[in-house]
C-alpha cells in the first residue's frame, strides 16, 4: 500500500476516533465510530488481512453500530442529556492517554523488527504452497491458489479455524448463544407494576 | 489460684455468665459483694502479709511467653489495694443501682469494666496492665454508643470521640511502654515484668534528660486517659452521655488508671524525670489548664451532668499536681485524692442518674426545692458535693491538703518556685469548685420545686450502696491515717527516695 | 516506507483515545463505544504482528483467528452490554455513570 | 503518748457535739423530738466541761492523729491556754443559752431537728477552732464552721433570699480561706513543716522565721496578709464584709450565736493566736489596722440608715469586728514598730468577750421582738414595745448601753482599751485611727439610739406591734442571764476571766476618756433629737442605705470577671483546645478520607482512571525501570 493511503486511513481512523470521544451528540459519536472502523478495516486490508477487514466492516461498522444507533434512538438520548464532564476527569483522561501513547510509542520503537516494512517481509506464496503440498497437510484449493501466486486469505482463515481451533470456535458459538439468551432475559420487562 | 487472681477474674466470669443467661442482677450484685468482701479481707491481711523485695504482697505469676518474657503476674501493694478497694466499692454501688428494667448488658459492661480495672490495678506485668485497661475501655465505648443519654446521633458522635481520643492516647501509651520495655529489658531478652524492669532501672538508671523524654511520652499517653489538659475534651461529653453505671465506673475508677500507671510504671522507672525542669514545668502548665480553664468552663455549665463531668476533669489537675510535686507527702496525697475523688464522683453520678430517671431533666434552671421533698437524697448529694469542694472531714480534703503541703517542702526557703506559684493558682480552683458546686446545689435543692418536677426519697435498700460511699468519704476524711497506714509499701516512698539520689 | 512501527503507533494512539474516552465521558453508551474502539485497536496490533511475523512465508493465521474470536466476543458483549444499559436506563432514567455508584466499597 | 488527764476533757469537748450531730443526722426519723433534747443536753455538757477547763493548767495535748507521713504529721491537737479557755467559755455559754432560746424560737419550725443538728455541728467546729493547736487543724475547723454557717443561714432554704445568702456566705469565706491556706503553706515552708502555734511562736522568737522576718520582709508580709485574709473572710472585714448582713436571713438565734458572738469573732481569735506573724511585719500590721478601722467606720455609717432590726445589729457587729481587727493591727504595730513589750492581755480579745455577751443578748432580744411581732423585722413597723415587752425592753436597754460604751458597763472598758491603745501608738497610723475609733463610737451611739427609740418608744405603728406580747420564759431566761453577765462583768468570777484579758495600762489617758464620753453624748443626743416621736426616717442618705453599693459593684464584678470570663474561656476552649487537639486532626483525617473516597467512591470513571494510572506505573516499572536495575 502506498504510504499516502496508509496515512489517509490512519488519519481517518484516528480522527473519527477523536470525534467519538469529543462529540457531545451520541449519534455523531456512533457514526464517527463507524467511520473510524472503516479506516481501521482499510488498514487491516493493507496488512493482507482481507477477511478480518471485511468482517470488521460487516460486524462492527454494520451490525454493532446499528445496534448502538438503535439503542440511542430507543432511549431517546438527547445531546444535552449528558452533563459536562468534570475538569478532573478530563485532565486525568488527557494525562493517561498521552502518557500511555508515549509509553507505547517508546516500547514499539525499541522492538527489534519494528523497522521492517511490508516489503521487507514480503509474502512467499509459492514456497509456502510447495511446502504445504509436500507435507500434505493442506487442501488442494489452497495450494492451487498459492501456486498461482494469490493469497487465499479466507480459505487459510477457514482452515485455521476449522482445523486448529475447531473446538474454540464451538465454544464461541455457545458464547453467542448464551449472549443471545442473556439479552433476551435482560430485555424482558420486569413484572408490570399496576400504575 | 491466688486470691488476687480470683478477684480479677470473678467479674469477667460473671460477665460471661450473664451473657450466657445467668440472672443478671443476682449474679452481678453477688459477685460485687463477694469481691468487696475479698478485698476488705486482703486489706486486713495486708499488714501481716509478707511483702516481697519489690514491695508487693500476695504475689504470684504464671508464665505466658518465655521470650519476650510475659507472665500473668499479680501482686498488691498499698496503692494497688487502695485502688482495688475503690474499684470494688464503686462497682458494688454501680451495679446495685442499675434498675431492673435495664437490659443485662448494663451488668455485663459494668462487670467487664470492673474486672478490667481490677486487672489493671493488680497486675505486675506491663503487658497485662495495658491489656486489662483496654478490655475495660471497650464496654465503655459500646455503652455510650448503645445506651447513652440523649439522642442516638449525639451518643454515636460522643462514643466516637471518646473512642478516638482514648484510642489515640492508648497508642501513644503503647509507644511509651514499648520504649520503656526496650530501655529497661536487661539480659538481652525483652521482659514485661514490672519487677524486672524496676530492678534494671535501679541498677542502671538512664540519664535524667532521657528519662524526661520517655516520661513525656508516657505522660501524654496516660494523660489522655486521665483527661489531662489539653487532651481532655473527650471526657466531659463522655461522662455526661454515658449511662449511669458506666459514668460511675469510668470517671470514678477507670480514669484513675492513667494516674495509677504514672505512679506504678513511669515514676518508679523514671524517678528523676519529674524533677527535670522543663518536664515539670510542662506538667504544671497543663495541670493549671485543668484546674483554671476547666474550672471556668465548669462554672459556665447549665446542666448538672455537664457540671459533674467537667468538675471531674478539673479535679484531675490536683492529682497531677501531687505527681508533679513528686515529694512523698504529695504523692501519698495524690493516691488519697484518687481514692477520694473516685468515691465522690461516683456518688454524684449515681445521684445525678437517679435525678434524671425520676425527674427527666438535669437542667439546673428547671430544678429546685428538692431539699424539702427528698432529704436523704439531699444529704447524700451534699456529701458528694462538699467532698468535691474539698470540705475538711471528707476524704478529698485530706488528699488535697497533703498535695498542697507536699508541694511546699523546700523547707527554710522564702522563695517561691514555679511549683509553689502553681499551687497558689491551683488554690483558686478550690474557690471555683465551691462556686459551681454550690450553684448547682442551690439550684437543685434550694428554693421551691417547679410544678411536677420533684422527687421523693428512694427506699432504704436502694440507697444503701450510696450511703456506703458517703460513709467511706466520711471515714477516710475523718481518719485519713487508716488509708495512709496502708501505703506502708514503698512504692511512693521509693519514688521520692530514688529521685533524691 | 510504512513499517510495523507505524501500525503499532496508530493502534496505540487509538487505544489511548479510547481509554481517554472511557475516563472522561459520562454517557455510558459513549463509554461503550470507546471500549469497542480500544478492542479494535488491539485487533490492529494483532493483525500487524501477524503480518510481520511470517510463518512459512504466510501471515500468522493463529493471530488472525484470535482477532476473529475477539470480534465475535465483542459483538456478543455489545449485545449484552446494550441490553444492560437498557435495563439500567429503565431503573435510573439516565445513562450517566454518576447515577450508578453501586460499586461503592 | 498524750497525757491522759489533760487530753480527755478537750477530746470529750470536741467529740460530744460531733457525735450529737451525727446521731441527729442518722437518727432523724427515729429520734424526732428527742434529738432536740439531745442537742441541748450536749451543749449543756460542753458548757460544764469548759467551765471545768477554766481551772486547768496550760497544756497542749494531742487528741487524735490525722495525717502522718514520715517525719511530717498533722494531728488534731489542742492548745489550752488562757485565750482558748476564755474563748471556750464564751462559746459554750452563749451556745447553751442560744440552744435554750431556740427551744422557744424554733418551736413551730418543722425542720427544727435539722436546725439543732446543724447547731451541734457548729458547736463541734467552733470548739475545734478554739482548741486548735496548729494552723492546719484550725483551717479544718475554719472550713467546718463555714459549712455549719452555710447550713444554718440556709435553714429556710425555700426562701430564695436565704438560699442566696447562704451561698454567698460560703463563697465569700472561701475566698478568705484561699488566702488563709496560702499563708499557712508559706509558714509551713518557712518553718520546716511545723505549723503548731507553739512551734511558730518559738521560731519567731529565735529560729528560721526570725531570720526570714529580718531578711525577706515581702515574704513575711505576704504570709501575714495571707493569714489575715482568712480573718477578713470569717470576720467579714472590708472588702469581704458583704456576706454578713445577708446572713441575717438565717433564724435569729443563729445570728446571735454565729454571726454576732462566736464564729465571726473567730477571725479575731485567730489573728490574736497568730499575732506573732503579724508582729513580724510592720507593713502587714499597718494594713490590718487600717482595714479594721475602715470596716468599723464604714459599717457604722451603713448601720445608720438600715431599717431591718437585724441588719442594724449586723452592721453594728461588722463595725465592732472592725474595732477588734484594728486593735490587733495596732498592737502589732506597737510591738513590732516600737519594740513595745506585749502585755499579758489583748484588747481585741477583751472586746471580743464583752461584745460577745451583749451582742448575743441584743440579737436574742431582737429575736424575741421579731417573734412577738410575728416575724416583722422593720423597725418602722414596730414602736411602743416598751409597754408590751418590759423584760425584753430592759435587757435590750442594757445591751444597747453596753454597746454604746456607757461608763460602768463592759463595753465601755473594752472600747476604752482599744482607743487607749490607738492613742498610745506613735506610728503615723495611730492618731488617725484613734479618731476613726472615736467617730465610730459616736456613730454607734447614734444608730443604736435611733433603733432603740424607734423600736421601743412612741406609738405602735402596726397591728403586729400593737398586739405584741412578751416572749415565753424559755426565751426570756437567756436574755436575763446575758443581761446579768453584761452587768456584772466588771465584778465577780466572770470579771476575773474577762479582766485577765484586759490589758493593763500604765496610765489612764484623760483625752481618751473625754473623747469617748463626748462621742457617746453627741451620738445619743443626736439620735434622740432626730428620732424621738418620728414615724418616718427624717434622714435619707441613699449611699448609706444602699451599703455604699458594694453588692451592686460585686454583682457586676462577679458577672464580668467570673461568669463573663467563664463564658469566654468556654468559648476559647471549644474553639482552640477542642479545635487544635481534636478538630484539626479530625479535619485532616476527613480530608484524607474523602481523598481516599475516590478509590472506593463507586465512580466508574475514577476506577478507570486509577486502573489506567496503575497500568502506566506498572508499564513504567516493568519496561523502564526493571531492566536497568541490574546495572
Amino acid at each position: 500500500m502506498p504510504p499516502l493511503l496508509f496515512y489517509l486511513f490512519a488519519a481517518l481512523s484516528l480522527g473519527f476516533g477523536l470525534m467519538v470521544v469529543l462529540s457531545r451528540n451520541p449519534v455523531t459519536s456512533a457514526l464517527s465510530l463507524a467511520m473510524s472502523f472503516v479506516g481501521l478495516a482499510a488498514l487491516f486490508i493493507s496488512l493482507d488481512a482481507y477477511f478480518i477487514g471485511t468482517i470488521q466492516i460487516l460486524v462492527y461498522a454494520g451490525a454493532v453500530m446499528v445496534l448502538f444507533l438503535f439503542i440511542i434512538m430507543l432511549l431517546d438520548i438527547k445531546e444535552e442529556a449528558e452533563k459536562r464532564s468534570s475538569l478532573g476527569a478530563i485532565v486525568g483522561a488527557i494525562l493517561v492517554a498521552s502518557v500511555l501513547s508515549v509509553q507505547i510509542a517508546t516500547v514499539c520503537s525499541s522492538l527489534s523488527h519494528s523497522k521492517q516494512s511490508v516489503a521487507d517481509s514480503a509474502l512467499k506464496l509459492q514456497e509456502a504452497g510447495a511446502e504445504m503440498t509436500a507435507s500434505g497437510k493442506s487442501l488442494a484449493t489452497i495450494t492451487k491458489d498459492l501456486a498461482a501466486g494469490e493469497l487465499p486469505d479466507t480459505k487459510l482463515m477457514g482452515l485455521t479455524l476449522f482445523s486448529q481451533y475447531a473446538f474454540h470456535l464451538q465454544v464461541i458459538g455457545l458464547l453467542l448463544l448464551v449472549g443471545t439468551v442473556g439479552v433476551v432475559v435482560l430485555s424482558k420487562r420486569e413484572k408490570e407494576v399496576a400504575p | 489460684m491466688s486470691l488476687l487472681e480470683i478477684i480479677i477474674l470473678l467479674p469477667l466470669i460473671a460477665a460471661l455468665a450473664i451473657w450466657l443467661g445467668a440472672p443478671a442482677r443476682t449474679t452481678s450484685v453477688g459477685v460485687s459483694v463477694l469481691n468487696l468482701i475479698m478485698v476488705l479481707g486482703l486489706l486486713f491481711q495486708f499488714k501481716s502479709a509478707s511483702v516481697g523485695k519489690s514491695g508487693f504482697a500476695f504475689e504470684s505469676a504464671r508464665t505466658v511467653l518465655e521470650n519476650p518474657s510475659i507472665s500473668f503476674g499479680v501482686g498488691a501493694d498499698g496503692v494497688a489495694l487502695i485502688m482495688a478497694l475503690l474499684t470494688v466499692l464503686v462497682a458494688f454501688a454501680a451495679v446495685w443501682q442499675i434498675s431492673d428494667d435495664k437490659p443485662g448488658i448494663y451488668h455485663i459492661a459494668s462487670q467487664l469494666i470492673a474486672g478490667g480495672a481490677l486487672g489493671a490495678f493488680l497486675c505486675t506485668d506491663v503487658f497485662f496492665i495495658y491489656a486489662f485497661h483496654e478490655l475495660a475501655l471497650i464496654p465503655t465505648f459500646l455503652m455510650i454508643a448503645l445506651h447513652g443519654h440523649g439522642d442516638a446521633e449525639n451518643c454515636r458522635s460522643v462514643a466516637w470521640k471518646t473512642t478516638i481520643y482514648l484510642g489515640a492516647g492508648s497508642l501513644v501509651l503503647l509507644a511509651g511502654l514499648a520504649w520503656v520495655v526496650l530501655e529497661f529489658s536487661g539480659g538481652g531478652q525483652l521482659t514485661f515484668d514490672l519487677n524486672a524492669l524496676r530492678a534494671q532501672a535501679a541498677t542502671s538508671p538512664l540519664p535524667a534528660d532521657k528519662q524526661a523524654q520517655i516520661f513525656l511520652v508516657l505522660l501524654i499517653g496516660f494523660g489522655t486517659l486521665v483527661s489531662l489538659f489539653p487532651f481532655h475534651s473527650w471526657a466531659a461529653p463522655a461522662y455526661a452521655t454515658a449511662p449511669t453505671p458506666v459514668a460511675m465506673l469510668h470517671s470514678g475508677v477507670l480514669k484513675k488508671f492513667g494516674l495509677y500507671g504514672l505512679l506504678r510504671i513511669a515514676m518508679p522507672l523514671l524517678p528523676q524525670a519529674i524533677h527535670v525542669a522543663w518536664l515539670q514545668e510542662a506538667l504544671l502548665f497543663m495541670l493549671l489548664g485543668n484546674v483554671l480553664v476547666i474550672g471556668l468552663v465548669t462554672i459556665n455549665q447549665k446542666r448538672l451532668d455537664d457540671v459533674l463531668a467537667n468538675s471531674s476533669v478539673m479535679h484531675m489537675g490536683y492529682i497531677f499536681l501531687g505527681l508533679a510535686a513528686g515529694t512523698e507527702i504529695a504523692l501519698r496525697g495524690a493516691v488519697m485524692l484518687m481514692f477520694a475523688h473516685g468515691i465522690s464522683i461516683a456518688l454524684l453520678f449515681a445521684l445525678a442518674g437517679r435525678l434524671r430517671s425520676q425527674i427527666g431533666t438535669l437542667e439546673l434552671n428547671k430544678l429546685g426545692g428538692l431539699g424539702a421533698h427528698a432529704p436523704a437524697f439531699t444529704i447524700l448529694f451534699a456529701f458528694g458535693a462538699f467532698a468535691s469542694i474539698g470540705l475538711p472531714g471528707l476524704a478529698n480534703f485530706a488528699g488535697e491538703v497533703m498535695i498542697f503541703v507536699g508541694s511546699f517542702t523546700n523547707f527554710g526557703s522564702a522563695q517561691f518556685t514555679s511549683l509553689q506559684w502553681t499551687v497558689v493558682l491551683a488554690l483558686w480552683g478550690v474557690v471555683m469548685s465551691a462556686v459551681y458546686m454550690l450553684r448547682a446545689y442551690r439550684h437543685i435543692f434550694h428554693g421551691t420545686a417547679s410544678a411536677g418536677l420533684f422527687m421523693t426519697d428512694s427506699s432504704l435498700s436502694q440507697r444503701f450502696p450510696l450511703v456506703l460511699l458517703a460513709a467511706a468519704l466520711l471515714i477516710v476524711g475523718c481518719c485519713p491515717w487508716l488509708l495512709l497506714g496502708l501505703i506502708k509499701s514503698d512504692l511512693v516512698a521509693g519514688i521520692s527516695a530514688a529521685a533524691a539520689h | 516506507m510504512i513499517t510495523l512501527n507505524h501500525y503499532l503507533i496508530v493502534s496505540g494512539i487509538l487505544f489511548a483515545l479510547g481509554f481517554a474516552g472511557v475516563i472522561a465521558r459520562r454517557n455510558i453508551i459513549i463509554i461503550y463505544m470507546c471500549l469497542e474502539m480500544m478492542l479494535s485497536a488491539a485487533n490492529l496490533t494483532l493483525v500487524a504482528f501477524s503480518r510481520f511475523n511470517l510463518v512459512d512465508g504466510l501471515p500468522d493465521y493463529t493471530a488472525q483467528a484470535l482477532v476473529f474470536f475477539t470480534i465475535t466476543v465483542a459483538a456478543a458483549e455489545v449485545a449484552v452490554g446494550l441490553a444492560i444499559i437498557v435495563a439500567l436506563f429503565r431503573s435510573k432514567q439516565s445513562v450517566d455513570v454518576e447515577a450508578v455508584t453501586k460499586l461503592q466499597g | 503518748m498524750p497525757d491522759q488527764e489533760t487530753s480527755s476533757l478537750p477530746t470529750l469537748l470536741l467529740l460530744l457535739p460531733l457525735l450529737t450531730a451525727l446521731v441527729i443526722l442518722l437518727g432523724n426519723k427515729v429520734l424526732k423530738g428527742a434529738s432536740v433534747a439531745l442537742s441541748v443536753f450536749s451543749a449543756a455538757v460542753c458548757f460544764i466541761i469548759s467551765f471545768i477547763l477554766l481551772g486547768t493548767q496550760d497544756s497542749s495535748p494531742i487528741l487524735l492523729p490525722f495525717l502522718e507521713v514520715g517525719k511530717f504529721r498533722i494531728a488534731i491537737d489542742a492548745l489550752i491556754d488562757q485565750q482558748s479557755r476564755g474563748m471556750m467559755f464564751i462559746v459554750t455559754s452563749i451556745g447553751l443559752l442560744v440552744h435554750l432560746f431556740s427551744l422557744g424560737y424554733m418551736k413551730e419550725d418543722e425542720a427544727r431537728v435539722r436546725f439543732f443538728g446543724s447547731l451541734s455541728l457548729f458547736m463541734f467546729s467552733m470548739t475545734g477552732i478554739v482548741l486548735a493547736g496548729n494552723l492546719v487543724m484550725m483551717f479544718i475547723f475554719w472550713e467546718l464552721v463555714g459549712l455549719s454557717s452555710y447550713l444554718l443561714i440556709g435553714h429556710w432554704f425555700e426562701k430564695p433570699s436565704a438560699a442566696e445568702a447562704s451561698k454567698k456566705a460560703f463563697l465569700t469565706n472561701r475566698i478568705g480561706d484561699f488566702g488563709f491556706m496560702i499563708g499557712i503553706l508559706m509558714l509551713f515552708m518557712a518553718n520546716h513543716g511545723d505549723v503548731s502555734f507553739l512551734g511558730l511562736k518559738s521560731s519567731f522568737a529565735e529560729g528560721p522565721l526570725h531570720e526570714i522576718a529580718k531578711s525577706n520582709t515581702t515574704f513575711m508580709m505576704l504570709a501575714a496578709l495571707g493569714i489575715f485574709m482568712g480573718a477578713v473572710g470569717k470576720s467579714a472585714q472590708f472588702p469581704l464584709h458583704v456576706w454578713l448582713p445577708d446572713a441575717m436571713e438565717g433564724p435569729t438565734p443563729v445570728s446571735a450565736l454565729i454571726h454576732a458572738a462566736t464564729m465571726v469573732a473567730a477571725g479575731v481569735f485567730m489573728l490574736v493566736r497568730c499575732s506573732f506573724v503579724i508582729e513580724a511585719s510592720l507593713s502587714a500590721a499597718t494594713i490590718i489596722a487600717w482595714i479594721g478601722g475602715l470596716t468599723a467606720l464604714m459599717a457604722a455609717l451603713m448601720a445608720t440608715q438600715q431599717n431591718d432590726i437585724k441588719r442594724v445589729l449586723a452592721y453594728s457587729t461588722l463595725s465592732q469586728l472592725g474595732y477588734m481587727v484594728m486593735a490587733v493591727g495596732l498592737l502589732a504595730i506597737q510591738v513590732s514598730g516600737e519594740h513595745h513589750e506585749a502585755g499579758p492581755g489583748h484588747p481585741a480579745m477583751f472586746h471580743l468577750y464583752t461584745h460577745a455577751f451583749f451582742k448575743a443578748m441584743l440579737f436574742l432580744g431582737s429575736g424575741a421582738i421579731i417573734y412577738a411581732c410575728h416575724h416583722e423585722q422593720d423597725i418602722w413597723k414596730m414602736g411602743g414595745l416598751m409597754k408590751h415587752m418590759p423584760v425584753t425592753f430592759a435587757t435590750f436597754a442594757i445591751g444597747t448601753a453596753a454597746l454604746m460604751g456607757v461608763p460602768g458597763l463592759s463595753g465601755f472598758f473594752s472600747k476604752e482599751a482599744i482607743l487607749g491603745l490607738a492613742f498610745e501608738v506613735k506610728n503615723p497610723s495611730g492618731s488617725p485611727l484613734f479618731w476613726v475609733g472615736v467617730g465610730t463610737a459616736m456613730l454607734t451611739a447614734f444608730y443604736m439610739t435611733r433603733m432603740f427609740v424607734v423600736t421601743f418608744f412612741g406609738k405602735p405603728r402596726t397591728e403586729n406591734a400593737h398586739h405584741a406580747v412578751e416572749a415565753p420564759i424559755i426565751m426570756i431566761f437567756p436574755l436575763a442571764v446575758l443581761a446579768l453577765l453584761t452587768l456584772i462583768s466588771p465584778i465577780g468570777p466572770v470579771a476575773r476571766l474577762l479582766q485577765a484579758m484586759e490589758p493593763k495600762h500604765a496610765e489612764n489617758h484623760p483625752t481618751v476618756m473625754i473623747a469617748s464620753i463626748a462621742a457617746l453624748i453627741v451620738g445619743v443626743g443626736a439620735g434622740i433629737f432626730l428620732y424621738r416621736g418620728k414615724d418616718k426616717d427624717p434622714l435619707n442618705i441613699k449611699l448609706f442605705a444602699n451599703k455604699f453599693y458594694f453588692d451592686e459593684i460585686y454583682a457586676v464584678i462577679v458577672q464580668v470577671c467570673q461568669d463573663g470570663l467563664a463564658w469566654f474561656v468556654t468559648g476559647l476552649e471549644r474553639l482552640f483546645v477542642d479545635g487544635l487537639v481534636a478538630r484539626l486532626p479530625a479535619f485532616i483525617a476527613t480530608r484524607l478520607g474523602s481523598a481516599a473516597r475516590v478509590l472506593t467512591g463507586g465512580q466508574l470513571q475514577s476506577y478507570t482512571f486509577l486502573l489506567g494510572a496503575g497500568v502506566l506505573i506498572v508499564i513504567y516499572l516493568v519496561i523502564f525501570v526493571l531492566p536497568h536495575l541490574g546495572h
